[in-house]
């Protein structure tokens, strides 16, 4: 049963990456990415870690919804309806030959590389492992990835903005109302 | 296979047998039922019409309006993900409520309960997206954006909330969130925690004040070309997403299956109950609240609030004699 | 087979109506809503959810093809009905319900025929494929951008300009409010959308859900200047006496008429239900003792309504000076202000009328004037309405512009049909 | 099931979303791309924790790290698409080299 799960996932996750790079309409492009993350994270849970499991499912479809926005404002074409639908690809000949050679060297040393026995039992929860873990020894990986995070959330604002502060509220920065398109919701 | 049993154990441990799976969406379309059944006695009051038995059979009469009903075709729709959009709502709404504990029983006590509840939950975001896009119609397609930028808002309040019950009780096991609520309803400590949480659930099921994805405004959203089976899989899925949620501030914020006198399964459906009429009574009391006003609220007001609730939770937890692991 | 006639009458034995109201067809509207809600009967909000389609009224001939269209949307099993007059309206309904809820019927009429991938220009039906399907538009799996916070700017894209996709038209692209070049649709608004002033046609631009630019008019004006809202005025014009509590009674209902179709559009079931009930009721001629204080305390509540308030505060804004300008009077001009204004302009002058009514004001019918605004001018009130709406959409998201079009809710009744015009602007 | 199965999976997800990232020419797709490959290491890390060593939260915090780099490449990777396409109209990656002309 386990098994069957297994391959089930692991085709579909395969599969429907692959489908990715064939399909026109960006809405499926980015569904077909979703069912590949939402299989991974059925995968990670069958290895046991259920927390981290779940969790990517949560963030991916978050994720491959936000980006399916973006996907379809940005792209010509984005519902790949009929001829219309060009080819927004180059070196693809190379792009797949670099990408077999990679995928045979990883599968190699996955396959020949002379792997441990499994070292120590499996946590009584792995969640609390994980916890502990990131509040404790790992405490500095998650003090960076907190500061990367808010680092990359303020980057993306100034990059994506188009009106600063002097445009919102004026040369003096005193007109009030801010002069934003749409009003928000705090009585601003 | 070397796989260690009790890593699965944790995983799907259930006190109820296999197929009671199945027994979870039935009863959660029989609280729907009488969810649905409520809001049209209300309905119907409101408009100043009479009461009769057919008023509360309307659901019933509903779905078989509806099985019979012919499905509408559109140019150029994108039928796959369309059709697959509308049937992952109801089913995300029972897989959600596989976690939510019935009394006693429960049919998967999964160490992350929690998180997949709300995981499930947002799985609601792709399926409503891809509904109104797949339709290939403006005011459907607005209604799918609509649910993203609703999302936007709702979420991170709602996964804040969640985040306050778990702090308090330690665990992302829902019956170990039951079990923390044996001498203080969370509900009681956490109002804004609890309260965020009942918005949130109007917003996922995009009912109520926050029917804005499927609003009259755009003549029905996302529900806008939607006909006969089409319809009740979208319908259906969003009373059972209510339902659903009613169901999940039950163990959450209310205590769960605790109570004097009765069965802890007959207090679980009573409160259950309780929460869907306050949400069916409160739904049509409340203007649409539009995302671009409720984005803001949520962002400047709620996520701050929920923050200083699961602070206070944390330190009321250290307090009261630390952290056991 | 039995399972399948079994299941088409219990669902026909509650059908869901969608009432198609063309110009000139009020008081069958309100005679249809009415019947509607004596038999617990639904009404649908766009054509895939209804099963009957009922127009209100005779069909203006330049309505024909939007009506056309809107029932080539009604899935099966399906009934088309027209009622001319409030009087047939029951009977009407009666047979709508019998019809589609035969099974033999339904089967001979089917297929209901596909819709043609491209339609062409012309005003469509909202909810309708046929709304979807954006006449010298778009092909619609277009999209949006969220750039602009969560508030859903932004616009369909589609680079590249004009061309046909897939046998629909591509989206043309144009700038927009966050600076980027997104795909812009061409969308009529109307004119049978839910809620929606009858005959009013609004096409507007939208990028995203965005409405850059807008041009607004009716169709299907046969009026000839009486609006139903208007009669006792125009009765007291006539010469036939004025009679005050019928004025009275009248604007009350208009009002309420108004209040009822924006607060089902800003989504607040319970208190449009209750405008539309007590609007029945004071056209029914109850008794203004008992229906005063009922409209006092709903006036109260939804004046007072701080979400209302919330929600609708600065949409709109509508200062007296351009509403002179426009030639806009009545209530719109009074209040002044943006949407929140002018609903509340609405309560306050719906509780006063049911005061007068009740005999607790003094009563003056040369004071009283229509419910929007005096007939005096040159052109009628509704008119100045439509005139100012594409300076007020422009700009506004999508909800937004249907609560500015509710708070204004002209009425294609009072113009004549030589003053057909469509205003321009954005 | 095997680990190697498992390493197996990532690492032909790892090579479809190498294909994607150096064939697509549209930013948001080259993003795809990579998402794909960072997917390949999630699987690759969880496989190598269950298997290799699950007494240690190594391969957990890498899923984790995996997950927020993913983060952090959608929202900077579409921050930049959209400056690109504000200031320059493109949203392809051989337009936008065409631009430092």
């Amino acid at each position: 049963m386990i098994v069957a799960l297994f391959w089930v996932l692991a085709v579909l996750a395969a599969a429907s990456g692959f489908l990715v790079f064939r399909l026109a309409s960006m809405a499926r492009v980015t569904i077909a990415l979703l069912v590949s993350f939402l299989a991974a994270g059925g995968l990670v849970i069958l290895l046991g870690l259920a927390y981290l499991g779940v969790v990517v499912i949560l963030m991916m479809v978050i994720e491959m919804i936000i980006m399916a926005v973006f996907m379809i404002a940005y792209m010509m074409q984005p519902a790949g309806l009929g001829s219309m639908a060009m080819s927004m690809s180059h070196n693809q000949r190379s792009a797949a030959a670099i990408s077999a050679a990679a995928f045979v060297l990883l599968g190699a040393g996955a396959l020949l590389a002379p792997w441990p026995h499994r070292a120590g039992p499996a946590p009584g929860n792995p969640t609390f492992q994980l916890g502990k873990t990131i509040m404790g020894p790992q405490m500095l990986t998650m003090i960076i990835l907190g500061l990367v995070l808010l680092a990359a959330m303020v980057g993306a604002v100034v990059l994506a903005l188009n009106r600063g502060r002097y445009d919102r509220f004026g040369d003096d920065l005193k007109q009030r109302p801010p002069a934003d398109p749409a009003r928000g919701g705090i009585g601003r | 296979m070397n796989w260690p049993r009790q890593e699965w154990e944790r995983l799907m441990v259930a006190n109820a047998p296999p197929w009671a799976v199945l027994l979870v969406p039935v009863i959660l379309a029989g609280f729907a039922f009488a969810a649905a059944a409520a809001d049209g006695i209300l309905t119907a009051r409101a408009a100043g019409g009479r009461l009769t038995g057919a008023v509360a059979a309307a659901p019933l009469a509903e779905v078989a309006r509806l099985l019979t009903g012919q499905r509408r075709v559109t140019p150029a729709e994108d039928r796959v993900l369309w059709r697959s959009g509308l049937i992952a709502v109801p089913v995300a709404a029972a897989l959600a409520a596989v976690v939510i504990p019935f009394g006693s029983v429960t049919v998967s006590r999964m160490s992350v309960g929690v998180v997949w509840f709300n995981a499930m939950e947002v799985l609601t975001w792709a399926a409503v997206w891809v509904a109104g896009w797949g339709a290939n119609g403006t005011l459907s397609l607005v209604g799918g954006y609509r649910f993203v930028a609703q999302g936007l808002a709702y979420q991170l309040p709602l996964m804040l909330a969640l985040i306050c019950a778990a702090a308090g009780a330690q665990s992302l096991n829902v019956a170990q969130v039951v079990t923390a609520q044996a001498h203080v309803w969370f509900a009681v400590w956490m109002p804004a925690a609890f309260a965020v949480y009942l918005a949130a659930v109007y917003a996922f099921s995009f009912l109520g004040p926050f029917s804005y994805p499927a609003g009259r405004d755009l003549a029905g959203g996302v529900m806008a070309e939607l006909s006969g089976p089409d319809r009740l899989m979208l319908q259906a899925g969003r009373w059972l997403l209510l339902t659903a949620g009613a169901g999940m501030a039950v163990p959450l914020f209310l205590g769960g299956g605790a109570g004097p006198l009765l069965p802890a399964w007959v207090w679980s459906a009573v409160k259950t109950l309780a929460v869907l009429a306050v949400l069916v009574w409160a739904r049509r009391r409340l203007p649409t609240i539009r995302a671009d006003r409720y984005a803001e609220l949520a962002w400047v007001v709620l996520i701050p609030l929920t923050i200083v609730q699961a602070l206070v939770v944390s330190l009321v937890v250290l307090t009261r004699g630390g952290v056991q692991l | 087979m039995g399972l399948t006639q079994a299941l088409l009458r219990v669902g026909a034995a509650r059908p869901h109506v969608m009432i198609v109201s063309v110009p000139g067809g009020t008081a069958v509207r309100l005679a249809a809503v009415a019947e509607l809600r004596r038999r617990g009967w639904p009404a649908a909000l766009s054509p895939a959810d209804a099963d009957v389609l009922l127009v209100a009224g005779a069909v203006p001939k330049d309505l024909d093809d939007p009506v056309e269209e809107v029932w080539r949307a009604v899935p099966a099993p399906r009934a088309r009905m027209q009622a001319a007059s409030p009087d047939e309206v029951a009977a009407v309904l009666d047979r709508a319900g019998s019809l589609a809820g035969d099974l033999s019927r339904q089967r001979a009429a089917l297929p209901v025929p596909r819709d043609p991938p491209d339609e062409g220009e012309g005003p469509q039906a909202g909810g309708g494929p046929a709304g979807m399907q954006m006449p010298g538009g778009t092909d619609m799996p277009g999209g949006m951008d969220m750039a602009d916070e969560m508030g859903m700017a932004g616009g369909m894209d589609m680079a590249g300009g004009m061309g046909m996709a897939g046998g629909l038209p591509v989206a043309s692209r144009g700038e927009d409010r966050d600076g980027l070049k997104l795909d812009q649709l061409h969308v009529p608004l109307g004119p049978f959308l839910p809620d929606w002033p009858a005959g009013l046609v609004v096409r507007v631009t939208l990028q995203g859900d965005v409405i850059q630019h807008a041009t607004a008019g009716f169709l299907g004006v046969t009026g000839a200047g009486r609006s139903y809202w208007y009669e006792p005025w125009l009765r007291a014009a006539a010469g036939d006496g004025a009679d005050a509590d019928e004025a009275a009674r009248r604007r009350l209902a208009s009002h309420l008429d108004s209040l009822g179709r924006f607060l089902a559009v800003a989504g607040w079931d319970l208190a449009a239900a209750t405008a539309r009930r007590l609007r029945d009721e004071s056209l029914a001629g109850a008794p203004a003792a008992t229906l005063e204080p009922a409209i006092r305390n709903f006036a109260r509540r939804v004046g007072r309504s701080r979400v209302l308030a919330w929600a609708t505060r600065g949409l709109g804004v509508l200062t007296p000076g351009e509403a002179v300008a426009a030639g806009v009077g009545g209530p719109a001009l009074r209040a002044g202000g943006d949407v929140c204004a002018r609903y509340r302009q609405w309560c306050a002058e719906v509780a006063e009328a049911a005061a007068v009514l009740a005999g607790r004001s003094p009563t003056d019918p040369g004071m009283l004037e229509g419910p929007r605004g005096p007939l005096a001018g040159q052109s009628a009130p509704s008119a100045g309405l439509v005139a100012v709406l594409p300076g007020l959409l422009a700009g506004a998201e999508f909800a937004a512009a249907r609560l500015i079009i509710a708070s204004l809710d002209p009425d294609a009744d009072e113009l004549a049909p030589a003053g057909v015009g469509a205003a321009h602007g954005g | 099931m095997t680990l190697q199965l498992f390493l197996l999976l990532a690492a032909a997800l790892f090579a479809i979303g190498l294909y994607g990232a150096l064939s697509q020419q549209a930013i948001v797709m080259i993003m795809m791309g990579l998402e794909l490959i960072l997917n390949g290491v999630i699987i690759a890390a969880a496989a190598f924790w269950h298997y290799l060593a699950p007494g240690m939260a190594s391969g957990q915090v890498i899923v984790v790290v995996v997950v927020v780099a993913m983060a952090v490449e959608m929202a900077v990777g579409f921050a930049v698409t959209t400056a690109i396409y504000r200031a320059r109209d493109v949203s392809m990656t051989d337009e936008a080299a065409g631009l430092r002309r």
